[in-house]
């Protein structure tokens, strides 16, 4: 695979050789000639369409349409997975149907395989099961699929429309400070839902540097749907702290990062098509194959997460870590010390860690800063396989990246506690 | 109508928690169940009745200490319910309130003097009226506590009947017990271990469960569960008429939208 | 008995409705693959006309063979791969100048290519009127308008494969300025 | 101008002033000044960030765009405003019907069966209605106007 | 003042200092002459200034049908001839 540095040399032999006749400039100059003869425009009175393409890029006009498309994004996201299927349809198909099932038909409830498969067979709910195929199917189907279903459709709606280009017009100003370009805000959308279609969206971006940068940002600072989904149930009123400084180590480590990584951040430039109704046929093919896509190569992974996470479990390796590192937790993190189980499960399972801090009795405040200790831990075990797959190399630094972040911001966010008295 | 909905769970909520302690030799303390207390105004006022009240009453008319035995609850909730049919949000006088009951049991009838302020040692400004009118229609006036054992030799759950009437508007209930509530022998049961004293120990057992599944029955059922009478509240339906005319304005447009377009 | 499949590569600049066209000619059998080392996909699916089977690649989209990120890339080496493949160049009849360019790099190339030109009808709502007739008698390639999104013309567009032929971009460059050498079908005089 | 414009002006721009307000009160209920209001079928809670503030934001931002373009409102520069804020008041009302419709399918919680009765369901649309519901069919007329003065037509 | 020295002097400016509506002829592309090239915008041809976004964000220009947004670095590559 040839060096990004010098494509253009390599290329030029492949399109100049033998078979090249014309230079680009008697090229274009052809084309025109070409043009002239076979093309006449008639006057042209602009319509009501080609207005507003202009006012949704205009930034006065058109930042207040960007609120309203991602508040629609959201909107419907949250409406249709989870208020349809995942808390209409799954909790109850799983937790009354599926669960009892699985107990039943399992042979003997205290063997190993029936812990790593089904979990423990005192708990009433998937949730809490924590087996391979009771939560983890649970979380794979229950939750991320109809969260990605939605992202993918309204994804390839905003794409087939039009619009996509025009918001990373308007975002691309913040983003190119960051070491990205406009269509980075594509992978952050699709981070919200789950970061595993993120991750592979990440290819909508053209140089390695700004797919680095993208991925390490991703896998830090955006939480996935089911973390979100947690701390909306678990700790309501300081999601928006958590979000805050989420999003400010977002756009800071974003800013650092394109100052250290090195690679070229080329500017954007890229066509602004007219608006066109999106058509089905294009919507649904576009839909079926990126979410079968989905289904094959990330379900298998959420599975394989829990089961490691099992492992682990028995393996005593949990409690060991978490004595080890408790003191770093209480020192520099300033969060109490029964925190340190939790978080180093945040490791893997990032939505269960969240479930378990609420029960331990600290200050708002040192909430606060240990959920968002979880959130820019370790992504969930899905992301960090399919980022492997991206490239081990791009990897490993994104995990260094990722304790450096964690080990100072984590430090940072106690700083700002003590500064404020709150700690 | 969110009003009477908070009502009605909060009732519900009350009735599944109350604190009990029966006289009855080694039953079990009652559920912890909070049950709402009954609300009348004595005078200007306002005096509220909960169940550790009555059950402190009748302790001291018996000299046994407070308890809660199954008669205790059952004229409580019976006292209650009525008042609540029959006043919904409003506060009744005392002087307002009537009860009849059929049942000569102490428990219930103390229930009802002391709702009634016409109990012994009772000094209230205003007095209802309560009269024990068993089934054959003689009224009993000796609330004794040796008279109404006599009379309570061979009564049945058809006796647990009670009729609550709101003197200022003539409005009234009448409350029977539903007949699931009382286990089938157990009067024939009461009989042997209170009145003739000739149950075996297995049968006096037996009867100690009952006498216990009784008064947390009593204490825990909702009020349509316990008496015949009251009708189930009507679990807030949804307001269809309003949905309806949304849906339904909704459709159209949504219709004549894709016909113009269509037509375009 | 259809001849070994036949290839076909849907090159064009992005948005230029190439995947309409796509789903309009395969059926649902299209799948995504990956492009080897690297992290472009493309489509691939099959169609039958006449009695020839053909095999559809929906190659990503590019403004030039000048590859100036990984799509255009791949778009380069797909090309050079799949040397016996018969080439459609997908092009927006509004925006058409741009479109040309990579046609011509395309015939320079020395493939049998057809050009489709899509999306008349937005052309025609913007009182944008253009000669295919004209632009196929200059560039000695097969032109076939049509509406991808309603459908029409793909049927010719799949009739008209078998007609796709090369040409030389000197014979293009002498009937663009009238220097009237043969054209390559039908006669006419040129340039009047 | 004819007498039409006129009113279409005076009508519009009273439109973008009662949305811009309305966008204002779901941003003020949220933040707390009074607790969930009820106004006849109109209601806000104001409990959630995003539903009311962002929502609000978003309404209050269309009412804006009505306002600006409601001046002559001929031509097609500010008509075209005019549509967008329409389509942002548009965005969120659709957006809490299709609330609605997801919420009524699933039965409640606790209960056994999956489905809703049909009851519930149609019940579940009664009021009280989000304000961005409620200026939607006046909204609509903007629609009407679209096609009325002929910008739909490329002709 | 500055409007109407241009209309006398026909004063040659890049992409990214023109003003919001402003529409030229474009004279020359200095770096990146090929990339900007495919995108349609070409020497000679009649190009009009969309929009900047703020804090030197992407400048967006309509070149006939064309409508193509570039960074503001590119965007000053670009020297039209504003009439």
């Amino acid at each position: 695979m040839q060096k990004e540095e010098h494509p253009n040399r390599h290329k030029r032999q492949v399109v100049q050789g033998a078979d090249m006749v014309l230079n680009e400039d008697q090229r274009w100059s052809l084309v025109d000639l070409l043009a002239k003869q076979t093309i006449s425009a008639g006057t042209y009175k602009q319509t009501v369409w080609d207005v507003i393409g202009e006012l949704t890029v205009k930034p006065l006009t058109g930042i207040p349409v960007a609120f309203a498309v991602l508040y629609a994004f959201w909107s419907v996201f949250g409406s249709f997975a989870g208020a349809l299927c995942t808390d209409g349809f799954f909790v109850k198909f799983f937790d009354n149907h599926f669960l009892p099932w699985m107990q039943a038909i399992w042979p003997d409830p205290n063997s190993i395989l029936y812990f790593l498969f089904v979990g423990d067979p005192l708990a009433d709910n998937c949730f809490e099961a924590f087996g391979v195929l009771t939560s983890g199917l649970f979380i794979a189907i229950g939750v991320v699929l109809p969260a990605v279903l939605i992202f993918y459709l309204m994804m390839a709606i905003l794409e087939d429309s039009g619009y996509l280009p025009r918001l990373a017009v308007l975002v691309d100003t913040l983003l190119h400070k960051m070491g990205l370009h406009g269509y980075a805000i594509v992978p952050t959308i699709l981070g919200l839902g789950c970061n595993v279609p993120a991750i592979t969206a990440t290819r909508i971006l053209e140089t390695k540097k700004q797919r680095f940068i993208m991925m390490t940002l991703l896998a830090i600072f955006v939480p996935c749907g089911a973390q979100l989904g947690i701390m909306l149930e678990v700790i309501p009123e300081s999601v928006g702290y958590v979000m805050l400084f989420l999003l400010i180590g977002y756009v800071v480590f974003g800013y650092l990062l394109s100052k250290i990584v090195p690679g070229t951040n080329p500017e954007i430039l890229i066509d602004v098509p007219p608006y066109h109704m999106p058509q089905r046929a294009n919507i649904t093919k576009k839909l079926w194959m990126r979410t079968s896509g989905f289904i094959i190569n990330a379900v298998p992974f959420v599975l394989l997460g829990v089961l490691f996470i099992n492992l682990l479990y028995i393996g005593g390796v949990i409690q060991w870590l978490s004595d080890v590192f408790a003191p770093v937790f209480v020192h520099w993190f300033g969060v109490p010390k029964e925190t340190a189980g939790p978080l180093i499960a945040a490791f893997l399972r990032k939505d269960l860690a969240v479930a378990q801090l609420s029960n331990i009795e600290m200050t708002q405040y040192q909430m606060i800063s240990a959920v968002v200790l979880i959130s820019i831990y370790f992504p969930c075990v899905a992301t960090f396989v399919v980022m492997l797959k991206e490239g081990w190399k791009e990897l490993l630094a994104a995990v260094g990246v990722l304790f450096a972040v964690a080990f100072i911001y984590g430090g940072i966010i106690h700083a700002i506690g003590i500064l404020l008295g709150v700690a | 109508m969110r009003a009477r909905l908070i009502l009605v769970s909060l009732l519900m909520a009350a009735l599944l928690c109350t604190t009990a302690m029966a006289h009855m030799p080694g039953a079990a303390p009652a559920p912890d169940v909070e049950l709402l207390p009954i609300q009348i105004y004595d005078g200007n006022k306002l005096v509220e009745i909960s169940i550790d009240d009555l059950a402190a009453y009748h302790g001291e008319c018996t000299g046994q200490g407070p308890s809660k035995c199954p008669c205790v609850v059952i004229g409580y909730r019976a006292a209650e319910a009525g008042i609540n049919v029959l006043y919904g949000d409003e506060i009744p006088e005392r002087s307002d309130i009537r009860i009849i009951s059929a049942y000569p049991s102490l428990g219930s009838l103390q229930d009802f003097q002391y709702i009634t302020g016409t109990g012994p040692g009772m000094d209230c400004k205003e007095t209802g009226t309560f009269n024990l009118i068993l089934a054959d229609g003689t009224e009993v006036t000796d609330f004794s506590k040796k008279n109404i054992k006599k009379i309570s030799g061979n009564i049945g759950p058809e006796d647990c009947r009670f009729t609550i009437i709101r003197e200022s508007t003539g409005e009234s209930i009448d409350l029977a017990i539903n007949d699931d509530i009382f286990p089938s022998d157990y009067f024939d049961l009461r009989k042997k271990v209170k009145i003739t004293k000739n149950a075996t120990p297995e049968e006096s057992q037996k009867f100690l469960d009952e006498y216990v599944a009784l008064r947390d029955a009593g204490l825990t059922k909702p009020a349509w569960e316990l008496f015949k009478g009251i009708d189930e509240p009507p679990e807030e339906e949804p307001d269809v008429f309003g949905g309806g005319i949304f849906l339904s304005i909704f459709i159209l447009f949504v219709a004549a939208g894709i016909i113009i377009i269509r037509r375009k | 008995m259809s001849k070994k499949a036949a290839k076909i590569l849907l090159v064009g600049n992005p948005n230029v409705g190439k995947s309409v066209i796509f789903n309009r000619l395969t059926g649902s059998d299209a799948v995504v693959s990956n492009y080897p080392g690297t992290t472009v996909d493309y489509t691939e699916g099959t169609f039958i006309s006449g009695k020839q089977e053909y095999t559809v690649i929906d190659v990503p989209g590019a403004y030039s063979l000048e590859a100036r990120d990984k799509a255009e890339e791949v778009a380069v080496r797909m090309l050079h791969e799949h040397r016996d493949a018969t080439v459609v160049v997908v092009l927006d009849a509004t925006r058409i100048e741009r479109g040309l360019y990579i046609a011509l790099e395309t015939i320079e190339m020395g493939r049998s290519v057809l050009i489709a030109l899509n999306m008349i009808d937005m052309a025609h709502d913007r009182k944008i009127s253009v000669d295919d007739r004209k632009l196929q008698k200059l560039l000695g390639v097969p032109v076939v308008p049509l509406t991808a999104i309603t459908g029409e013309g793909i049927m010719q567009l799949s009739d008209m494969i078998r007609k796709a032929q090369a040409s030389d971009v000197k014979d293009i460059l002498a009937r663009a300025e009238g220097r009237a050498s043969e054209p390559a079908q039908a006669s006419g005089c040129a340039g009047c | 101008m004819n007498t039409e414009h006129n009113t279409a002006q005076i009508y519009i721009a009273a439109l973008g002033l009662v949305t811009m307000i309305l966008g204002l009160v779901d941003i003020l209920v949220w933040i707390g000044f009074t607790g969930g209001i009820e106004f006849g079928i109109m209601g806000i809670a104001g409990d959630d960030f995003f539903r009311w503030a962002w929502g609000g934001l978003v309404v209050f931002l269309g009412g804006a765009l009505m306002l600006s373009g409601c001046r002559n409102v001929g031509n097609i520069q500010e008509f075209s405003k005019v549509l967008l804020g329409a389509a942002l008041v548009w965005t969120i009302a659709a957006c809490d019907i299709f609330a609605m419709i997801c919420e009524n399918i699933p039965a409640g919680e606790e209960a056994p069966e999956f489905l809703n009765s049909f009851a519930g369901f149609v019940g579940g649309f009664a009021p009280p209605y989000a304000p961005a519901v409620i200026l939607l069919p006046f909204t609509l007329v903007i629609a009407y106007f679209f096609y009325a003065w002929g910008f739909a037509d490329e002709s | 003042m500055l409007n109407s020295v241009t209309q006398v002097l026909n004063l040659k400016m890049k992409l990214s200092e023109m003003e919001f509506g402003a529409e030229g002829v474009i004279t020359e592309i200095n770096t990146e002459k090929q990339k900007i090239n495919a995108m349609g915008i070409r020497v000679g041809k009649k190009l009009k200034m969309i929009t900047k976004q703020p804090i030197k964000g992407p400048v967006v220009s309509t070149c006939g049908e064309l409508e193509v947004a570039m960074g503001v670095d590119l965007a000053s590559q670009v020297v039209v001839d504003v009439d």
